[in-house]
């Protein structure tokens, strides 16, 4: 009963391996199995949460719009989800004509499974990890961006003109934020010395990387959730001003599938920042009890994803040029100067024999100082600019 | 090494099956009556008009462009970052020289306006 | 036959299927996408061959980023009629000559070698650092810290070419902008 | 265990299969598409002969990620040489694009 507490992923696995080593199996086939199995089990939890997050999301905008939200069916409305599967399920599947089937069908299930093919390497608990691989922070880029070519190709194969040019502005927005993204996950892969997930979040026993490079989380928050189109940066599929964009040839489950997926994704997004920089399962007593470290895990990806939601429900859209504008000509130079600053001052601390802590946070602070002196001094120039052609233009006006 | 591999080899397949499943008990399930109308292309209940293909502006291809050179520029920062533990201060230099060389691409981009949206 | 050399046998197929694909399918968005199942499997190849850094690149830099590069100039440059023309040129025969008797020539030689045979050694070290001594090898002096500066330089200089060629002139941008 | 003659092999069906592409196509796309197969066939080659004769230095894999980097400036200034030629002559076929010719 002990071992049940103190390692009880540890004991299921050996339990499995036992009794499939007694049923004839080899071990290595046994532990084949096991890893199909677990494979099994972490995406129908994903999918399963795909949908309850669906449910939580639509009772959290009702409250922010003091409304009740789904309360039909079930208790709280609990069983919307599985009332909106079974709909969405008997819904029929229209193809539209000169699609190209293939490519239009596999779409959204390419979709789904950029999504899932993320959780392989997020550590849920102490020694709970899909694949604890060497270049973990890679695979998450390398596997987020297969979702941006599931949506390049909805949109091709629909045969529609607007469906195209929606995948074209989406694939743009998430090609460009993803530079942004890419360069944030650096900073935790260069304070752990390591890109392995597992690895990252041991190193944070003490801090947690959001003391360290607070502006590198806040720009990875950002531009991850750019990345899964949650508002203020989903204007391309801007549900309630215009027709959505490269989905608006699917219907029925098909369409669901971009719903969950995009909703997971958010989710995801959610885990990875709290495993990247909130420590993720680290807390107190963690480490002899790995099922609290599972619950610390979940209970810091809830609160990121609350506030993924909060952002969502109470920004207004941006507009595509301010949305590209911000990508490029804000984050983009400020992530690599965050890598430049934060590579030379921990360094500096450590020859020193500074406080890493206080170093990286005085340099950080000193960046954010330099960031608002640039803005405050552009914003001056921009006003002066206009200031003088308005000028012109009253005197225009006069003559 | 090869091992730890198993788990994300068996992941990705089955996400793909899990999605895969109910869209095929859906097709399986559902009423099945098509008709020229129905399977028409949705432009907002207006008739479609010429080739679906129409021309795009160059504008996307840029951004695409910008963003494979910092993809490839970060796939050499990750083992420079990795190894940053065990570097020597000139090292870590070596990196910083090369993100500047770069950032001298996307200030070049920048001045030349091709990051604007048009 | 262990099972790791049906998974070779299995990737390999679908990797060269998929090339074939590739270079004699008609339409040429079908091509980009056989293309993409072609890279997947290199990937496998990379993690086959304990390169897991590789692999992750190959599907992030080729998947991610390239191919995206390519399905946006074939749309861009999409003709019309470009279904209908023939997809190869009048001596592509020569072409099929060529390579056919390249892979010939390629495969007359790999037999000339014995050794080849072998079975991989095992790594030397923790495998776990192999990314660790790739980061150190790239800034060492000794090492590769020319090729990846010049790597930069490189990457300098396509962007600005392309965005010089790829750009149009200001006032045709306004035209565009237009339409 | 693989031999190392299967992924050579493999690499040179690849590299054989790319060459094809790059001769026989006529659309300046698809002509890119078999140059980055055939580069895909050194990078195998590059890693296979890392792997199985000198796993101790890391030459292969620092190659194979140079080679990357060129991959990468050679699609994006060979597309946007193509996209600039389709503006001007509006034509991808590599038959056509005869400005060079004197």
């Amino acid at each position: 009963m002990g071992v049940v507490l103190t390692d009880p992923f540890g004991w299921i696995g050996q339990t499995l391996l036992e009794l499939l080593t007694r049923l004839g199996l080899q071990v290595g086939a046994a532990n084949l199995v096991i890893n199909l199995l677990g494979a099994v089990v972490l995406g129908t939890i994903c999918m399963t949460l795909g949908a309850l997050i669906t449910w939580v999301e639509r009772k959290v905008v009702a409250r922010f719009q003091d409304r009740l939200g789904p309360n039909r069916v079930g208790p709280f409305g609990l069983l919307q989800p599985i009332a909106d599967g079974i709909k969405l399920l008997t819904k029929e599947t229209v193809t539209p004509t000169g699609a190209d089937t293939i490519v239009y069908n596999i779409a959204p299930v390419v979709m789904v499974m950029s999504v899932i093919g993320l959780w392989a390497v997020i550590p849920l608990a102490p020694r709970l990890i899909g694949s604890d691989i060497n270049v973990g922070v890679l695979y998450i880029v390398s596997v987020g961006g297969i979702g941006t070519l599931s949506i390049m190709m909805a949109g091709w194969a629909s045969n529609n003109k607007y469906a195209l040019l929606g995948a074209f502005r989406t694939v743009a927005q998430l090609v460009s934020y993803e530079v942004p993204m890419v360069l944030a996950l650096l900073i935790p892969t260069l304070l752990a010395g390591s890109m392995g997930m597992a690895t990252i979040v041991e190193q944070q026993a003490n801090v947690p990387y959001i003391v360290l490079a607070p502006i590198a989380a806040l720009i990875f928050f950002i531009s991850s959730m750019a990345e899964a189109g949650k508002a203020p940066f989903d204007l391309l599929e801007a549900e309630s001003e215009i027709v959505a964009g490269y989905n608006i040839e699917y219907g029925g489950l098909k369409f669901g599938m971009f719903y969950v997926g995009e909703f997971l994704h958010g989710f995801t997004i959610a885990a990875l920042t709290a495993v990247l920089f909130l420590g993720g399962w680290q807390g107190p007593l963690a480490e002899s009890y790995p099922l609290l470290g599972l619950i610390y895990f979940l209970a810091k990806t809830s609160v990121v994803y609350f506030g993924v939601m909060w952002v969502r429900f109470s920004f207004p859209r941006l507009r595509i040029d301010q949305l590209n504008t911000f990508n490029w000509k804000f984050l983009t130079p400020l992530s690599l100067a965050v890598i430049v600053v934060t590579a030379v001052a921990d360094k500096w601390a450590v020859q020193a024999g500074l406080s890493r802590v206080g170093v990286l946070l005085g340099a950080n602070a000193l960046l954010v100082l330099a960031i608002v002196w640039l803005i405050g001094a552009y914003a001056r120039s921009a006003r002066r600019r206009l200031e003088r052609t308005g000028d012109k233009q009253a005197a225009g006006a006069h003559a | 090494m090869l091992d730890q591999w198993i788990f994300a080899a068996f992941l990705l397949p089955v996400g793909l099956l899990i999605p895969a499943v109910p869209i095929v008990l859906a097709a399986l399930v559902s009423p099945h009556k098509p008709n020229s109308i129905k399977q028409s292309t949705y432009e907002c209940g207006v008739e479609t008009v010429g080739e679906t293909w129409v021309q795009f502006k160059v504008q996307y291809y840029i951004f695409a462009l910008v963003f494979v050179v910092f993809d490839v520029e970060a796939v050499f920062l990750f083992p420079w970052a990795a190894a940053y533990n065990l570097m020597p201060f000139y090292m870590v230099l070596e990196g910083v020289l090369f993100i500047l060389i770069l950032a001298a691409g996307l200030l070049y981009a920048w001045r030349k306006g091709a990051l604007e949206w048009v | 036959m262990s099972a790791l050399q049906w998974v070779f046998l299995l990737i390999a197929a679908t990797t060269l299927v998929a090339a074939i694909m590739v270079v004699v399918g008609p339409n040429l968005v079908h091509a980009a996408m056989w293309l993409i199942l072609a890279l997947a499997g290199v990937a496998v190849f990379f993690v086959l061959l304990d390169a897991g850094f590789l692999a992750v690149v190959q599907v992030a830099v080729y998947i991610g980023a390239i191919a995206i590069l390519i399905i946006f100039a074939i749309m861009l440059t999409r003709h019309l009629t470009a279904d209908t023309e023939p997809q190869v040129t009048r001596s592509w025969w020569l072409a099929a000559l060529a390579s056919m008797v390249l892979f010939g020539g390629l495969l007359t030689m790999l037999t000339q070698i014995p050794t080849l045979t072998v079975g991989a050694p095992p790594l030397p070290g923790n495998p776990e650092n192999n990314v660790r001594d790739l980061g150190q090898a790239l800034v060492s002096l000794d090492q590769y810290v020319l090729p990846f500066e010049t790597a930069s330089v490189l990457l300098l200089a396509a962007l600005i070419g392309s965005i010089v060629i790829a750009l149009p002139p200001k006032a045709a941008r306004a035209d565009e902008a237009e339409s | 265990m693989i031999p190392l003659s299967w992924y050579l092999v493999f690499a040179a069906a690849l590299f054989c299969i790319g060459l094809y592409g790059a001769l026989a196509r006529r659309n300046s796309v698809a002509i890119i598409m078999g140059i980055e197969l055939m580069l895909n066939a050194v990078n195998i080659n590059l890693v296979a002969f890392w792997r199985y004769l000198s796993p101790a230095f890391i030459a292969g894999q620092a190659f194979a990620i140079i080679v990357f980097a060129v991959a990468a400036s050679e699609a994006a200034v060979g597309l946007a040489l193509i996209i600039s030629i389709y503006r001007r002559r509006s034509t991808v076929v590599a038959e056509d694009i005869d400005m060079l010719r004197w």
